[in-house]
């Protein structure tokens, strides 16, 4: 243990990719829990319920607890979407964890090329980088990260992460 | 040309060494040549060497921006191999491994030639294919390659420690290759100019090409501009790997080459603990260790074209990381000096030997790590350029393939990107 | 111990509170705590601690460290390490260190022979012999006698290696006078800092001498500045970090030797800083004269670092040797250290600017020292005057040469800045920066702490942008005199006292190699130093390098700009690999991806091993006392004769979606899908731009405009780049999105004869009837308890459901499966089996068929090359290359004449089986379950036209006959699949 | 390593993109119409400029969005850096 943190996986989260204009997006999934669309890249907008992450020009995430999922599909409705707008489910394509404490920081400039100093990535940034070598979702939460890799690496990221903190 | 002998040594050392005659003369340039040639690397000293010796054509200048020897030859990582995969390289290789071999005695000058074999380290299926069809065309060639099991692997290199059973990679077989060699590439430079010169041909150092110059009636070439003026030649080869379109874009010559930096690195200087070259083509890794004891270390191409002369830190980490893996104990080892150099690279990654579009210019070009063509490719180019021909070994590296997309192939040519 | 002689009584930054005793060469000694191994060996009056590389000549302590170019040691025991320079390594209990490249030791080195021998032996010598009988007679003991320490063999260290990335706005390196308060400077004004230097605490040149900062000494100013960097959060502070590299776009790299990090043993920083100042101070030049290798010759600065910072007193009676000015302070330190100062040689003709205080030494002005006497340790100079030639003997056993200050520009220039001769300062110093970097202080060729000082302010604010009412008040310093200095590359000698003057002493080069070189031809700075191996040593020369420089300047006649230098490359110093890798290592090394699954094969006893794109998979699944051809024989009879189930996790999956996509679909593939109808699937073949096979897979219509397409394995991240290029360069005006889902979705595939009636046994709404439910169909319903996306598509050729579900019931179907599956004595088949089977129906593979040089054409995909649309990527290459029908290698049947003997895949074909050219070669060779022999597939030069011929595989030892067919050896009209 | 500015993301460390070759011009709605010799040269001769080169990168480990920099091949200075529309 050389750093003061904690690293644990994360259980299955409830996530919809969303593509296309935002303006079709928006007419699309007409429901008041989803959250304001972030105006600014690589940065999220939360209510109590759903997480809405910008990460890319004109890629969105949306992600709940697990338990949500049904009201997520049920609001977004995938399979009827306009043909503009591309909705997938992607929740178990992603696998989730979780690097709390004061030294969390000392974890990522270990695994991640990024500058996450706080004055260029805020409270509420978050973005796809390099971790460890593989595309990973970098999110900051509080006290800590949270990362997000694609689930096939999930194995791969607890091992990495291990090491860093051997 | 002066002979060189332990016994010359001796004469010499009498006399404190003061009557060593200089290994080239710098005579003023010429306003015409029958052949100028544009670079003195290792391709365009041999080739010079070659015309003179084999062709008879001694009115001939090199001309060098820099100081000669001090390009890719100067920056390269010594490995002489002829373990190709296809018909249409292999027999090359093989003969420039050859030439190389008679090459010190031929040229009166040590090279250091340490015939020294080169073991390619295994490590997937896949891999392993690709290269037994190396052996099985090679042996088709007389260029041999013989598989060994992993003891046997282990027993020829005791500092291969990794890539056990339980390790990310696992060594699934070694395939050896007797032939290959190192030697000294300064030497290789030296001894060609020594004795170009010694033949007649004039060697020009700090003499940039700045243009070509074609014929205004039929547009054949017909001389160079440099930075010490205009000299006139009805036959000019730009043998200078990675500038090569540098020089043929002044007259607008599109050619299928990009320019990359390749660099590579020597760690400190320590008692003998490797006696061939290892190969790791499935993680991108070669070395050797050279006779003053510094293990010299290459890996893969950077992306992106470059005329820099660069040192990519994540290119460079990617290789040290995959020797480790294989040599665990090396992590204590230091780095002592890294480098990189410019080498241009064809559309199907195999050389060009050739003719242009424009009558009486030769390039000689798309060599990756030309150096163990050096003999060979000049050889060939001054059969080329004093015949008009291509010679049968570099017939398939002419320009022409690519007229019809007829690309050569050639896997692998280092290590595995 | 015979401490009392060669140690101060008080003073210095050592810890005399701790004692620690320490092996070297064999005898144990103390020393103290602060000490470097050099410094601890002069205080214990061991003044022999190296042989040279080449002549074996004894030799000492030189410098005080990085720079030290004479005694290099290796560490034996724990801290296992070689060629490390004497001045670097820190004492500490257990220590135990010898000399390298002598044998037994310094004091009697058997290879010492090589002096008598030395004038057979010049520069280069060895191209010039060792040419009979040949290179290898000589090689081994030419390698034996090379390579200076011996490599590490067993690595014990305490802890790992960390690599990681940081962001600056502003890198200081070098935290001596100049660093520090630039640092502060920064610091105060809020920017982000980080301050890195080399050595074992901050302070650099001022942790050696006295001067008075503030009324203070020296080290307390430098205590005091770096608490109150210390104080601040937005300020990184490093020691014993050496800042190696410096790359493109600002990236610098540095490697801390101890971090305070419990477990981490050594740390690798990629630093990108806004701005760099290059604080790195400056190095002293040696002196080129007679025997100036002989232990006891030591650099001026060297001595003022042992006097002052060590307590330690390298000698007696003292002589000094400059060309410049910086002596003085030298002079002043060592008489207050107790040493006995007996001259000062002063070379420069027509100064006088000897300091007041120093006036009662006898200073030898225009004088020059010509040669040393003494062999394992000085015993006399004789010293001459360069105008009268007039010698004079002076005993003396400690020589302090100073031939002047070089900034310390490496990292400048390895910044592409370029340096430029400055005559009247006798060196080269920075010019223009091209990058964000400026050099500062010392390194910048000031040489007066006042001003050193007020330059770092100055160009801090200037890199911050800031203005003059940033500034942070200087300190109060002590009036300092100007440097003054005259070149002097080498004394004026013989040509026999020329080959003793060592110019490079690590790597043995006298001013007589230089020289021979020139008169060789090779007098371009890197001729010289590649024929001479000047500066090409552990400590590339930093001490020597303009010497020789100015040594072939003064051979040619010109100014030593004319030269040039020779290319500053990386590391600075030394560094350990280790290092670089960090936490990269053994499983991690490479990526690896598991699917859902893996830890149930695994149990179930898999050979698993990488399938490409970084996966692992199972390759077979061995029972007990089975051999691997029996194993691979069991599952490939399963699948033709039973029911099987297969991984297919890893195929590479896309949902296509927008008004575009079938465009995109259609650009992609060679064939039309405009006629595929929703709920159905098509085979296609994907072609990069040159026309050569790059892909294929199957492609589902979910509705219009709205598909999923499904990749090989090894390829679905280079198709999903292929395609993103396409889309995004090429069509943006395209509306497509496309989602990667391969991990969305596992799937298991059941194949065999018996496949409906276990998913009927499974249990699903899914009409399974051949006309619901045809070949090639997509059908979604449960299966099972299980939400699933049933496709029926065939690898192997038999009869196959491919049951896809979400990641999370993967684990939960495929138990379901084995368990309904017992009575149908399923079983599960890895792709060694799936090898077979593809190579029964001639089903291409990527790798094998299409080897990156294949077209479709040539694998008699004819079929499948749309002759109806007029563009797609690859077709017009394809057109161009087979216009005048030129031969080409196609796809063929084999079936060798031996049922029984399997062949290499790769193995060639030639014509009559001679050893010539090939004219084709075996791309898959498989024991066929279904005939019970050996079957091939090939490609054979127009092998299409040559059907029934019988050809030659030629082995290394013998040659295989076999028989030419058409590509399939079973179910050619493919109704099994469409069962 | 170079330090990319991506469009969406800002300037992000090069490990993070993969590079994509010299800019070609757009292809061409319908290739079969062009002359098969300036076809071959599309396909095998790029820009090899001892100077600004333009070329493109994918931003893989990012946003993944294509762009296209101006990159100096001796001096690896970035000029400037643009999405295509």
């Amino acid at each position: 243990m050389g750093y003061d943190v904690k690293i644990q996986r994360l259980e299955l989260n409830a996530i919809i990719d969303l593509q296309g204009d935002p303006k079709a997006i928006k007419n699309w999934i007409k429901d008041v829990d989803l959250p304001d669309f972030p105006d600014i890249p690589n940065s999220s907008s939360t209510n109590q319920k759903f997480k809405l992450y910008w990460v890319g020009l004109e890629h969105w995430l949306l992600r709940a607890e697990i338990e949500l999922e049904d009201r997520l599909l049920e609001m977004t409705n995938p399979s009827a979407a306009p043909i503009e707008v591309s909705l997938v489910q992607v929740s178990d394509a992603f696998k989730f964890f979780e690097v709390i404490g004061p030294d969390a920081a000392e974890i990522i400039s270990i695994a991640s090329p990024i500058d996450h100093h706080l004055s260029v990535f805020p409270d509420n940034g978050v973005s796809y980088t390099n971790i460890f070598g593989i595309k990973g979702l970098l999110i900051r939460v509080n006290n800590g990260f949270e990362i997000a890799v694609e689930s096939s690496y999930a194995d791969l990221m607890a091992d990495f992460l291990q090491r860093a903190n051997a | 040309m002066q002979p060189y002998s332990i016994f010359s040594l001796a004469r010499n050392a009498l006399s404190g060494h003061q009557n060593w005659s200089k290994a080239w003369r710098s005579p003023p340039l010429k306003k015409r040549y029958d052949v100028i040639i544009i670079g003195a690397g290792g391709h365009g000293l041999a080739t010079a060497y070659y015309l003179a010796k084999n062709h008879g054509i001694t009115n001939v200048a090199v001309l060098e921006k820099g100081w000669l020897g001090g390009g890719n030859i100067a920056r390269n990582t010594v490995t002489i191999r002829s373990n190709y995969m296809r018909d249409e390289s292999i027999p090359f290789y093989v003969k420039s491994v050859k030439l190389y071999e008679g090459l010190t005695k031929e040229l009166n000058y040590n090279l250091m030639y340490s015939k020294r074999s080169m073991i390619d380290v295994v490590q997937t299926y896949p891999k392993l294919r690709e290269i037994k069809r190396r052996m099985y065309n090679g042996d088709l060639h007389n260029s041999a390659y013989e598989r060994i099991e992993v003891d046997e692997l282990r027993r020829r290199i005791p500092y291969l420690t990794g890539g056990g059973p339980e390790s990310r990679l696992p060594i699934l077989a070694g395939m050896v290759h007797p032939s290959a060699a190192v030697c000294r590439h300064d030497a290789v430079a030296w001894s060609y100019a020594r004795a170009a010169d010694d033949r007649g041909v004039e060697i020009h150092q700090n003499t940039e090409v700045l243009k070509l110059l074609r014929n205004s009636t039929d547009g054949s070439i017909n001389g160079v501009e440099t930075n010490h003026g205009t000299v006139y030649a009805d036959k000019v080869a730009v043998v200078v790997s990675g500038h090569t379109t540098s020089i043929t874009d002044t007259i607008g010559l599109k050619l299928p080459l990009k320019s990359f930096n390749l660099s590579a690195f020597v760690s400190e200087p320590v008692k003998p603990i490797i006696d061939v070259v290892v190969n790791c083509p499935d993680i991108g890794v070669y070395l050797s260790q050279s006779d003053k004891g510094e293990l010299v270390i290459g890996g893969a191409p950077d992306a992106g074209q470059s005329f820099r002369r660069d040192i990519k830190q994540h290119v460079f980490e990617d290789a040290v990381c995959s020797m480790l893996e294989l040599f665990p104990s090396f992590k204590r080892l230091k780095l002592l000096r890294q480098w990189g150099g410019t080498l241009d690279i064809a559309h199907d990654a195999t050389p060009i030997v050739s003719q242009t579009d424009v009558q009486g210019l030769y390039v000689s070009a798309g060599w990756w790590g030309g150096f163990k063509a050096v003999p060979a490719g000049g050889y060939t180019l001054a059969h080329l350029i004093a015949k008009n021909e291509q010679h049968e070994l570099t017939a398939p590296f002419s320009l022409n393939r690519f007229k019809r997309l007829d690309f050569i192939l050639e896997a692998g040519t280092t290590t595995a990107t | 111990m015979s401490k009392d002689l060669f140690r101060q009584p008080q003073g210095g930054l050592i810890d005399r509170s701790q004692t620690i005793s320490f092996q070297f060469n064999g005898t144990t000694y103390q020393g103290y705590s602060g000490d470097s191994l050099a410094s601890a060996l002069i205080a214990n009056g061991v003044f022999l601690t190296a042989r040279s590389f080449k002549y074996h000549r004894p030799r000492g302590i030189v410098g005080s460290g990085y720079e030290e170019p004479s005694s290099l040691v290796e560490l034996i025991g724990d801290e296992e390490s070689g060629n490390q320079p004497i001045t670097r390594v820190q004492i500490r209990p257990g220590l135990n260190a010898r000399s390298v490249n002598c044998w037994p030791s310094p004091n009697f080195d058997l290879m010492a022979v090589n002096q008598y021998v030395s004038k057979l032996i010049p520069a280069a010598f060895y191209y010039k012999t060792f040419k009979w009988p040949n290179w290898h007679f000589f090689e081994p003991s030419i390698r034996r006698a090379a390579g200076l320490a011996s490599a590490p063999k067993n690595i014990h260290h305490q802890g790992h290696y960390e690599t990681r990335y940081a962001h600056y706005d502003i890198l200081i390196v070098g935290a001596g006078p100049a660093g520090l308060i630039a640092a502060l400077q920064a610091a105060r004004s809020g920017a982000r800092v980080m301050l890195a230097d080399d050595g074992l605490e901050s302070g650099g040149s001022l942790l050696s001498q006295h001067v008075k900062i503030d009324g203070k000494e020296a080290i307390d100013w430098v205590r005091e500045t770096t608490a109150s960097l210390d104080a601040m959060d937005n300020v990184t502070r490093l020691t014993e970090a050496t800042v190696w590299a410096y790359r493109e776009h600002n990236l610098l790299v540095i490697t801390e030797r101890s971090p305070a990090t419990q477990n981490v043993f050594q740390r690798s920083w990629r630093v990108r800083a806004k701005q760099v100042l290059i604080a790195t101070g400056a190095i002293e030049r040696n002196l080129v004269f007679a025997n100036n290798d002989r232990p006891g010759v030591m650099m001026a600065s060297a001595i003022q670092s042992y006097v002052n910072r060590y307590a330690a007193k390298p000698g007696k009676r003292a002589v000094l040797f400059a060309n410049n000015s910086s002596i003085y302070a030298v002079a002043r330190d060592l008489r207050a250290s107790g040493v006995e100062l007996v001259a000062i040689i002063d070379s420069r003709s027509n100064v006088n600017d000897l300091p007041e205080d120093l006036q009662d030494i006898q200073v030898f002005r225009n004088y020059v020292v010509e040669q040393c006497h003494g062999t394992k340790r000085l015993r006399a100079i004789t010293i001459k005057n360069t105008e009268t030639a007039e010698k004079t003997k002076i005993d003396c056993d400690l020589l302090g040469i100073s031939g002047g200050w070089n900034p310390t520009v490496h990292l400048f220039s390895q910044s592409r800045g370029k340096v430029k001769y400055d005559a009247n300062l006798a060196t080269f110093i920075p010019g223009e920066s091209v990058q964000a970097c400026q050099c500062i202080g010392s390194a910048s060729a000031i040489f007066t702490l006042q001003k050193v000082m007020q330059d770092a302010v100055q160009k801090t604010l200037q890199a911050l942008d800031l203005d003059q009412s940033n500034a942070i008040l200087l300190p109060q310093l002590e009036p300092e005199a100007e440097y003054s200095i005259q070149a002097l590359w080498h004394v004026d000698l013989n040509e026999s006292l020329c080959s003793k003057s060592f110019i490079d002493i690590q790597n043995d080069v006298t001013l007589s190699d230089v020289h021979l070189a020139m008169r060789e031809g090779f007098d371009a700075v890197e001729h010289v130093k590649r024929y001479t191996t000047a500066g090409m040593g552990i400590d590339q020369g930093k001490t020597g390098n303009l010497n020789v420089i100015g040594a072939i300047a003064l051979k040619k006649g010109c100014a030593p700009d004319e030269i040039g230098t020779t290319t500053f490359r990386s590391p600075f110093v030394p560094i350990e690999f280790g290092a670089l890798t960090g936490t990269r290592e053994g499983s991690v090394y490479l990526p690896y991806r598991h699917t859902s699954i893996t830890q149930w094969n695994k149990d179930h006893g898999a050979e698993m091993y990488e399938a490409g794109a970084r996966w692992r998979r199972p390759g077979y699944y061995p029972r007990s006392g089975e051999s691997f051809q029996e194993t691979v024989n069991r599952e490939s009879r399963v699948v033709r004769e039973g029911l099987a189930v297969y991984d297919g996790a890893p195929l590479g999956k896309f949902e296509i979606k927008g008004p575009d996509a079938l465009k995109l679909i259609d650009m992609l593939y060679t064939n039309n899908f405009d006629s595929l109808k929703i709920g159905m699937g098509r085979y296609g073949l994907m072609l990069n731009e040159d026309g050569i096979i790059f892909d294929d897979g199957v492609t589902f219509k979910l509705a219009e405009n709205h598909y999923i397409m499904s990749t090989s394995t090894g390829n679905a991240d280079a198709v999903n780049q292929h395609m993103e290029f396409f889309l995004q360069t090429h069509r943006p005006d395209w509306q497509v999105k496309i989602t990667t889902i391969t991990t969305q979705w596992a799937n298991a595939t059941l194949c065999g004869p018996k496949a409906r009636e276990m998913m009927q046994a499974l249990g699903t709404d899914i009409d399974l009837s051949n006309e619901a439910f045809p070949f090639m169909a997509m059908r979604e319903g449960k299966v099972g308890d299980f939400k699933a996306r049933v496709c029926r598509v065939s690898f192997t050729g038999e009869l196959s459901f491919e049951i896809n579900v979400r990641s999370r019931d993967s684990l939960a179907l495929w138990e379901t499966i084995m368990e309904v599956g017992m009575p149908f004595n399923i079983s599960p088949v890895g792709s060694e089996s799936n090898h077979v089977l593809r190579v029964e129906k001639g089903f291409l593979s990527l790798g094998h068929e299409a080897d990156g040089t294949t077209t479709p054409f040539d694998l008699g995909l004819n079929w499948i090359m749309s002759k109806t649309k007029t563009d797609y990527i690859g077709k017009k290459a394809n057109e161009i290359r087979l216009a005048e029908n030129p031969s080409r290698w196609q796809l063929v049947g084999l079936l060798p004449d031996d049922p029984n003997e399997l062949i290499d895949e790769s193995a060639p074909i030639t014509p009559g089986g001679r050893r010539e050219a090939s004219e084709g070669f075996v791309t898959a060779c498989v024991w066929s379950v279904v005939h019970n022999r050996v079957i091939a597939l090939a490609l054979l030069e127009n092998g299409q036209s040559r059907m029934d011929e019988t050809i030659y595989i030629r082995r290394k030892d013998h040659v295989v006959t076999a028989k030419v067919t058409a590509p399939c050896f079973y179910d050619a009209k493919g109704q099994l699949l469409r069962s | 390593m170079l330090k990319i500015s991506c469009p969406f993301c800002g300037p992000r460390n090069e490990v993070e993109f993969v590079y994509g070759g010299p800019l070609k011009d757009r292809r061409p709605d319908d290739v079969s119409q062009i002359e098969d010799s300036t076809w071959i040269n599309y396909l095998t001769v790029p820009k090899n400029p001892l100077g600004p080169v333009q070329e493109r990168w994918w931003h893989v480990r990012g946003c993944g969005c294509w762009f296209t920099i101006t990159r100096d091949t001796r001096s690896h200075d970035i000029i400037e850096s643009e999405v295509e529309s």
